[in-house]
């Protein structure tokens, strides 16, 4: 049916040419329609947040009820999820319809002495990690690995105080790789990667790439 | 530019004005020139939403340190009275305030170093009038939301009175003092009195370079979309990953041992799965050549799919529909730490001759790349995500880096979207390339059309 | 203790080395750090150009200028941008400048109201007249360009539920072109989308402060004067606390940071060293 | 996030009795460590409860908190110390403790996101603007400005449903068919011009030149002076050479091989220091979880 497949990606055009046209007309009735688009999509990202939420629920419902090896451990994300949704919606008291839950509430407690530290503690193994790689895999088998190797080293050497203690030019010579030849490469690789990405809003714009509409007719 | 005979002339014609008015003013107060009047005009400024009006200048001959000039502007009802204020809260300064100086709005202007060039909000100099509201209790909600909406609509009726007091006309008069004398430019009695109205304008005439880089590129990448579906063998260089991709099925043949095929953690919406997809069709046909078994492991349950599909038809290309088992291609872990921990494991246990990291990865390549290295394998890394690059280019035998594992599925693949859009961007590379020298080397030597060119506002 | 050669699959008993090594290194790291906090020991500080620009910047700013600062982070990157984000707001709050405080991260709001919180009450600053918490919005670019056009618009009301209109924290800021400075501290690419969305459109002084693992991408911005300056990682937040006058987390943290790097560079250096000396065997057969 | 399992099933039968001992010491030494440490012992304590979780000492705009609040402050550094060990022993070996807290954490994550929308998002833009409307005019004003967007928004949540999903394609159309169309002039602007202007820097010769005629060929003046140019033309041919390495129209001949492997010299020496700053600021967020463990909880080190 044309309004399931057609009509869509009509829309996306429209709605594309409108947003590139408007980037270039000086005219105060531009800046008022920005306003209210982007008012639009604001609240609409709400809504776009409870589905990532969901979908993440979904996946895990399902783990329950597939019972794969390992599925027991899934409960707890319900668990922890229904903790955090209660005290939330508690608030300490004033409800749901009142301000977001303040210093005092088990909400904030809860994230403060579990979310934060869980976080911040699984990114941290990756120090652990690094370092059991620097001593096994990270090889300068090729002269590429060899430069590499080399630049990482001056540069993390460069970057720490005690690389004053030993002489001021290891963090000169950081500076330098950093502000000409690093400075160099990025800008390629990032005029690269834009050309990519406006290729990508063209495509979408068009109606060829539309991977993000769903499955289904 | 205008060609040289031109300028000549019109320095010339500057130089004779200039001359005439040294030769008027200097008569009649101590040296101070007034510039010349009939190049003293005021217009709505090109390019804006209509909130600004430009108003220049010619030089005067006796412009130079501690010769200012003041602008004075005059409502329409003011004007009737003869009333007029500054336009400028501090005088200006004679030296400064060139029309070079704001190329924004001046670049159309015929040599603009030579004129002095002044904005003037219209706005700021007849402030609309505020309405007192009375300020909220902070206890009393209903008193809070009361305030907030009150303000929030004085804010809507400001905007609007703004508009409406910049729609007016205004009527200018020029002076140029030295701090003893003043001289008002034009008659000596009746200085000459320019007006404008400002109007919101359609096009902001600085962004053209921007509008034009947009639609010929664009016009360029849906060209070369459409030619590649027209001919498929559009040339692309051969990318040196693939000889590397034949010789690690080959060493996983002579071992005797399965290839790894291991996807990142991006969905099918990403370039770099839709790339290692047709990778993946490539190794599956070569290794079934082989008769090696590929295991290919992933964390996305449509991509899982997808490969499965991809593993079939690979096979039956290859003459052995038989050797297909879907047990090989599997989800083996739905978030990034199982999937680490699973992928781990098989490779631990199942010995792979080679392996393939295809796929935008995040802070789990390194883990991957290291547990591979320990099994021994050869290691082929491809992927987008420039922040894990460093880590596959040290743990792996060969890594494609960012475009280069597009331009190798395009290579493989033939299809006309990822060639064609690949093709385009080459052709946006060389432009870049170009400009970047052509401009620095006339930048060298003086010449900067190019950088203004291509300034951006 | 190379590696299995290419070719021959490791045994179970060198599989069972490789763990005990692995959990060799482990916990020689975890030693090095937990030490290096424990023994205090003087180590130079000297602040980077980058850190000084935006310093001298914000010490420029006139008093009672609003100041907008997006804590693009969450929990997972609190190490490095926490202390960063601390001694911004202290400097802020030394020089009577009034932080406005926002995120795209919705993660880490409830961080970055405990770090507002707790730094505007070390200085007796109160929300609403000194300072305002934003807080989270949806929308990540659409918040930007409707911030642009007018911040009380996008944000009618704070984080704590009272009406941003009028507040005296946000005077003479009506939106993002009225905007004197603004510093970004992102642990993501948001960085690039102030700068695309924000800076470069609305034309507002932007300086970023990032993990460290973000630092290079942000070198070209900095050329190109899209960016004031960088705050990168640890050692930008050291910096800064150096430049501020008030050392704390991340100025105690130089120490283990500079034992931890020698102790990989160790590592790298002997894992090669391997390499080189096969190299160097290869060489002298010729 | 197992990085290589225990070695061979069989082993793991006869270790297992021995691992589950020394797990239970750990733990038992935890809580006596945990007790030990938080009995009240004057101000130490206190001082490092207030700073737990990056917070600041109190200083005199503060007042004490109450014993309730430090009580709770004390469970929760407790409890936020038991958890960092207990992913921490994930680098032994992955176990069931592990998983259990590794969701947990993906749990309390996703119910805080579920209440933050709620009171930063929804609550504000779709519920109070229609309960907290004094007059009508308020309420008309809401319905004018926020209906069309609220149905947009019911309209995407149709994407959770298999059958009833396509009205959600129009929602998401018009996002990303705005986000493509108004992202290209910005890309433009910001990545290609804006760039293009500053590769695009005339290289100073008559600084150098000066400084050849008037010190001559080796004096500090021209080396000092020679380095303004020698960094523009660095940043110019690593960048032209990094976009030929990307280029792929064109077969390579020797001078395409010669540009395109001084483009790897920069790419590896920008990957090196991409290499360097991760590695620092993974150690950086060890080095905030050991302090956290050392001053806040064990109250060692200052």
């Amino acid at each position: 049916m044309w309004y399931k497949r057609t009509l869509p990606l009509l829309v996306v055009f429209v709605a594309g040419l409108v947003g590139f046209c408007q980037e270039y007309v000086a005219h105060p009735a531009a800046s008022r329609l920005l306003e209210i688009v982007t008012t639009w999509f604001r609240i609409i990202g709400g809504f776009a947040l409870f589905i990532g939420l969901w979908s993440l629920l979904h996946m895990h419902a399902g783990r329950i009820r597939r019972r794969p090896p390992g599925w027991g451990y899934s409960l707890f994300v319900f668990i922890g999820a229904a903790l955090m949704i209660g005290t939330g919606l508690y608030n300490s008291g004033s409800g749901p319809l009142a301000a977001a839950p303040g210093e005092g509430s088990w909400f904030q407690w809860m994230y403060t002495y579990i979310q934060v530290p869980c976080g911040s503690t699984i990114f941290s193994i990756l120090a652990f990690f690094m370092a059991s790689a620097a001593y096994r895999t990270f090889r300068a088998r090729t002269l590429e690995a060899v430069l590499l190797l080399l630049a990482a080293a001056i540069v993390m050497f460069g970057r720490v105080p005690i690389s004053e203690l030993v002489s001021p030019y290891f963090s000169k010579v950081s500076d330098f790789l950093m502000a000409y030849p690093n400075l160099a490469a990025k800008r390629g690789i990032l005029l690269g990667i834009s050309l990519g990405a406006i290729a990508q809003s063209l495509r979408i714009l068009f109606g060829i790439e539309r991977s993000y509409m769903g499955a289904g007719d | 530019m205008r060609p040289p005979a031109d300028t000549l002339a019109c320095v010339f014609r500057l130089l004779a004005a200039g001359a005439l008015c040294v030769w008027a003013g200097a008569a009649r107060a101590g040296g101070l020139a007034a510039p010349d009047a009939s190049g003293f005009i005021a217009y709505d400024r090109p390019s804006d939403d209509g909130s600004a009006i430009a108003v220049l200048w010619p030089l005067s001959v006796s412009d130079g340190p501690g010769v200012y000039y003041i602008l004075e502007i005059a409502s329409l009802e003011d004007y009737r009275e003869g009333v007029f204020r500054p336009a400028t809260p501090k005088p200006i300064p004679s030296l400064g305030s060139r029309a070079s100086d704001d190329p924004q709005y001046c670049s159309g202007l015929r040599r603009p170093e030579t004129l002095h060039y002044v904005a003037v909000f219209p706005a700021d100099i007849y402030p609309p009038s505020r309405r007192p509201i009375p300020p909220p209790n902070e206890q009393d909600p209903e008193d809070l939301a009361r305030y907030t909406r009150e303000a929030g609509r004085e804010e809507v009726r400001l905007k609007e009175e703004r508009r409406c007091i910049n729609a007016q006309t205004y009527y200018f008069r020029l002076a140029i003092t030295d701090g003893a004398h003043t001289v008002y430019v034009g008659e000596p009695g009746a200085p000459t009195v320019v007006s404008a109205a400002a109007k919101p304008n359609l096009f902001k005439g600085y962004r053209t370079n921007n509008l034009v880089f947009s639609l010929l590129f664009c016009a360029v990448v849906l060209g070369f979309i459409r030619l590649a579906r027209r001919r498929p063998h559009l040339f692309i260089r051969r990318i040196p990953a693939l000889d590397a991709v034949e010789e690690a099925i080959g060493r996983a043949t002579e071992m005797g041992r399965p290839v790894f095929f291991v996807h990142g953690m991006d969905g099918l919406g990403s370039l770099s799965t839709i790339a290692a997809l047709t990778i993946l069709n490539r190794v599956v046909r070569r290794a079934a050549e082989y008769d090696v078994r590929v295991r290919v492991t992933n964390v996305d349950a449509l991509v899982t799919a997808v490969s499965q599909e991809v593993a079939k038809q690979a096979y039956t290309e290859a003459g052995r529909p038989d050797a297909y088992n879907p047990d090989d291609i599997s989800l083996v872990a739905s978030d990034q730490f199982s999937y680490v921990a699973a992928t781990s494991g098989l490779m631990v246990r199942e010995q792979p001759g080679s392996i393939f990291l295809v796929g935008y990865f995040y802070a789990e390549s390194l883990l991957l790349a290291e547990t591979g290295a320990a099994t021994g394998a050869i290691q082929i890394a491809g992927t987008d995500s420039y922040s894990q690059v460093p880590f596959l280019v040290t743990a792996c035998d060969y890594t494609l880096i960012g475009e280069e594992l597009y331009a190798a599925s395009a290579y493989l693949s033939r299809e006309p979207l990822m060639l064609g859009s690949l093709r385009g961007q080459d052709v946006g590379k060389v432009f870049l390339m170009a400009v970047f020298v052509l401009g620095t080397i006339l930048g060298t030597f003086g010449i900067d059309w190019v950088s203004t060119l291509f300034r951006a506002f | 203790m190379a590696a299995a050669e290419k070719g021959t699959p490791p045994t179970a008993a060198e599989v069972r080395r490789l763990h005990a090594v692995r959990r060799m290194i482990f916990l020689l790291l975890a030693v090095a750090v937990v030490a290096a906090v424990i023994v205090p020991f003087k180590l130079p500080g000297k602040p980077s150009s980058l850190a000084r620009t935006v310093f001298e910047d914000l010490e420029s700013l006139p008093q009672g200028s609003s100041v907008l600062l997006s804590f693009d982070f969450d929990p997972t990157a609190k190490g490095e941008l926490e202390p960063m984000g601390i001694a911004l707001l202290r400097h802020c709050f030394a020089r009577n400048l009034h932080p406005v405080v926002m995120t795209f991260w919705q993660s880490g709001v409830a961080l970055h109201k405990t770090m507002v919180e707790r730094t505007a009450a070390e200085y007796g600053k109160v929300s609403g007249r000194d300072f305002v918490f934003l807080g989270f919005k949806p929308g990540d670019v659409n918040l930007i360009l409707n911030m642009g056009e007018s911040i009380t618009g996008a944000f009618d009301k704070d984080y704590y539920g009272r009406p941003t209109q009028g507040m005296p924290a946000l005077a003479g800021l009506n939106s993002l072109r009225t905007l004197s400075y603004a510093v970004c501290l992102a642990a993501g690419m948001t960085t690039e989308v102030w700068i695309a969305y924000g800076g470069d459109r609305f034309g507002f002084p932007l300086a970023a402060g990032c993990t460290a693992v973000i630092a290079p991408d942000l070198f070209p911005y900095l050329q190109s004067g899209q960016l004031r300056g960088l705050l990168g990682g640890l050692r930008g937040a050291a910096d800064y606390e150096l430049l501020v006058g008030t050392p704390g987390e991340a100025t105690r943290g130089m120490r283990p940071q500079s034992v931890a790097h020698l102790f990989i560079l160790g590592l790298i250096a002997l894992a090669n060293a391997e390499v080189f000396a096969a190299f160097l065997k290869k060489r002298r057969r010729f | 996030m197992k990085a290589t399992p225990t070695p061979g099933a069989d082993r793991a039968g006869s270790r297992a009795p021995l691992e589950r001992i020394v797990g239970l010491v750990l733990v038992v030494a935890f809580v006596a460590v945990s007790v030990f440490v938080s009995l009240p012992r004057g101000t130490p304590a206190t001082d490092a409860l207030v700073k737990e979780a990056g917070g600041t000492a109190p200083s005199d705009h503060q007042q004490a908190p109450s014993p309730a609040e430090r009580l709770r402050r004390q469970c929760g550094v407790i409890l936020a110390a038991g958890l960092t060990l207990i992913i921490y022993s994930f680098l032994y070996r992955d176990n069931a403790l592990f998983k259990i807290v590794e969701n947990l954490y993906v749990g309390i994550g996703l119910g805080y996101g579920a209440i933050m929308t709620w009171y930063l998002s929804l609550k504000p833009e779709v519920v109070d603007p229609f309960l907290q409307a004094a007059d009508r005019g308020d309420l008309l004003d809401a319905v004018r400005l926020r209906s069309v967007p609220i149905l947009l928004g019911c309209m995407l949540v149709t994407r959770i449903s298999k059958r009833f999903s396509w009205p959600s394609r129009y929602a998401y159309a018009l996002m990303i068919g705005w986000g493509a169309g108004i992202g290209i002039p910005i890309t433009v602007h910001t990545f290609v011009l804006k760039q293009l202007e500053a590769a695009i820097r005339p290289i100073g010769l008559q600084g150098l030149a000066e400084a050849w005629s008037s010190a001559g060929m080796f004096s500090t003046a021209f080396w000092s002076a020679l380095a303004a140019p020698a960094g523009v033309l660095l940043i110019l041919v690593g960048t032209v050479s990094v976009l030929y390495y990307f280029f792929f129209s064109v077969e390579r001949g020797p001078l395409g091989r010669a540009v395109s492997k001084i483009g790897v010299i920069f790419l590896m020496i920008s990957f090196g220091a991409s290499f360097g700053y991760t590695v620092m600021g993974r150690i950086s967020l060890l080095i905030d979880r050991v302090q956290f463990l050392l001053t806040v909880w064990l109250g060692v080190a200052r």
